[in-house]
């Protein structure tokens, strides 16, 4: 399990943030394990409100995740 | 009614005037319409500490906009009895005074051309993936805040 | 903010998507603006006791009805926030699938631009001296009734 | 007075059962005396409701008319 790792595709102002549109990063089993760790990694993330999409749909509580999830940080919307 | 069938509603680059009137155009042989209720979004140059936005830069989530965009699509024509509704959006640039998102329902009877345009609008803005970078004259940016 | 020359609003015949599209272009210039909202009136091939409407002659009582408007339009620039504000309206024939009314409000948030829009087509509709007569196939009339 | 005219308008299907567009009829002092005159000496005018316009301007109650007052008839409006 250890050798697993999550992509996740960065956008809008987290991907300055982060410093790319899209970053490998060890597993975690669902979306609040990973949002910990993002904003530990990442501490300037505590500044901006973000979703995590899953599979392309917004995760609204705790979301299971494995290998082959579609991850995708988002900033808030700002379309129109 | 619309088919399943995943619309595009992307297109590189400001959406300009003679487009909106080849759309419109495009609707006079349905002659069950009645009201065509459209909004567009235009770039504004606001000031933003002393300089003034020259454009914006659209990005999104593409896959994931469609998706939604589809789902709004469907209880936008559960809710209200339209004959159609159209949605476009810019990605790139769009420089202030263009157009960056056009929003078009018809319906035989107005009000349900206007509240469906309306909820579009609305949920488009609070709901679709899409971001804009306000560019600043000389240089630097921001990142737009929608409300 | 606006003179208070009064303006004519009527235009013969149909309104055209060309003349639509020069309006928005026209407001391009205009970088304050956020939003223009968009209404327009097409005419129905409705069935009235078995025969097809074929077009609206429209007529006015044209001094009235500009008067109306003015009062109309100076209620609206008191009430919302907006760029600005355009109305036209058919007189003469309009077939159906044409349009015989086009409404254009500007602002520069979207709120204004739409409940402007919005408020206008619902007074121009209540209050103005404007009366439409649906032709039919064949031959006869029906005078149209607003709802 | 009994020599004063008045001058009315006639517009959309009022000018089908007036069968005219304007016509000229005896004085009446105001539009409340005006109205009942028009629904006796055109009787289908009871099927539509109509406005009467005084100087350009919708009358309420009754207003008080004299010879050169521009006055129309309007039946219900239809514009749109």
């Amino acid at each position: 399990m250890t050798n697993q790792r999550l992509h996740i595709q960065v956008f809008g102002q987290l991907s300055e943030i982060l410093g790319s549109t899209g970053v490998d990063i060890p597993f975690f089993a669902d979306t609040n394990e990973l949002r910990k760790w993002l904003l530990t990694e990442y501490p300037a993330l505590d500044k901006l409100p973000f979703l995590i999409a899953v599979d392309k749909k917004v995760s609204q509580t705790s979301t299971p995740l494995n290998e082959n999830a579609v991850i995708a940080l988002l900033p808030p919307f700002s379309g129109g | 009614m619309e088919a399943k069938k995943i619309k595009n509603i992307f297109v590189q680059g400001a959406i300009s005037p003679a487009f909106i009137a080849d759309s419109i155009a495009g609707h006079q042989s349905k002659t069950t319409i009645g009201g065509h209720s459209i909004f567009l979004g235009q770039v504004r140059a606001d000031m933003i500490n002393g300089q003034k936005v020259v454009g914006i830069e659209y990005t999104s989530y593409v896959e994931m906009a469609l998706d939604k965009m589809q789902e709004i699509r469907e209880d936008i024509f559960a809710k209200y009895e339209l004959s159609c509704a159209h949605v476009y959006h810019s990605l790139g640039m769009v420089l202030t005074g263009e157009i960056c998102l056009f929003v078009f329902t018809s319906a035989p009877h107005r009000r349900s051309a206007i509240d469906a345009c309306n909820e579009l609008v609305e949920r488009i803005k609070a709901e679709l993936p899409v971001w804009g970078k306000e560019l600043l004259e000389g240089e630097g940016h921001q990142w737009k805040v929608n409300n």
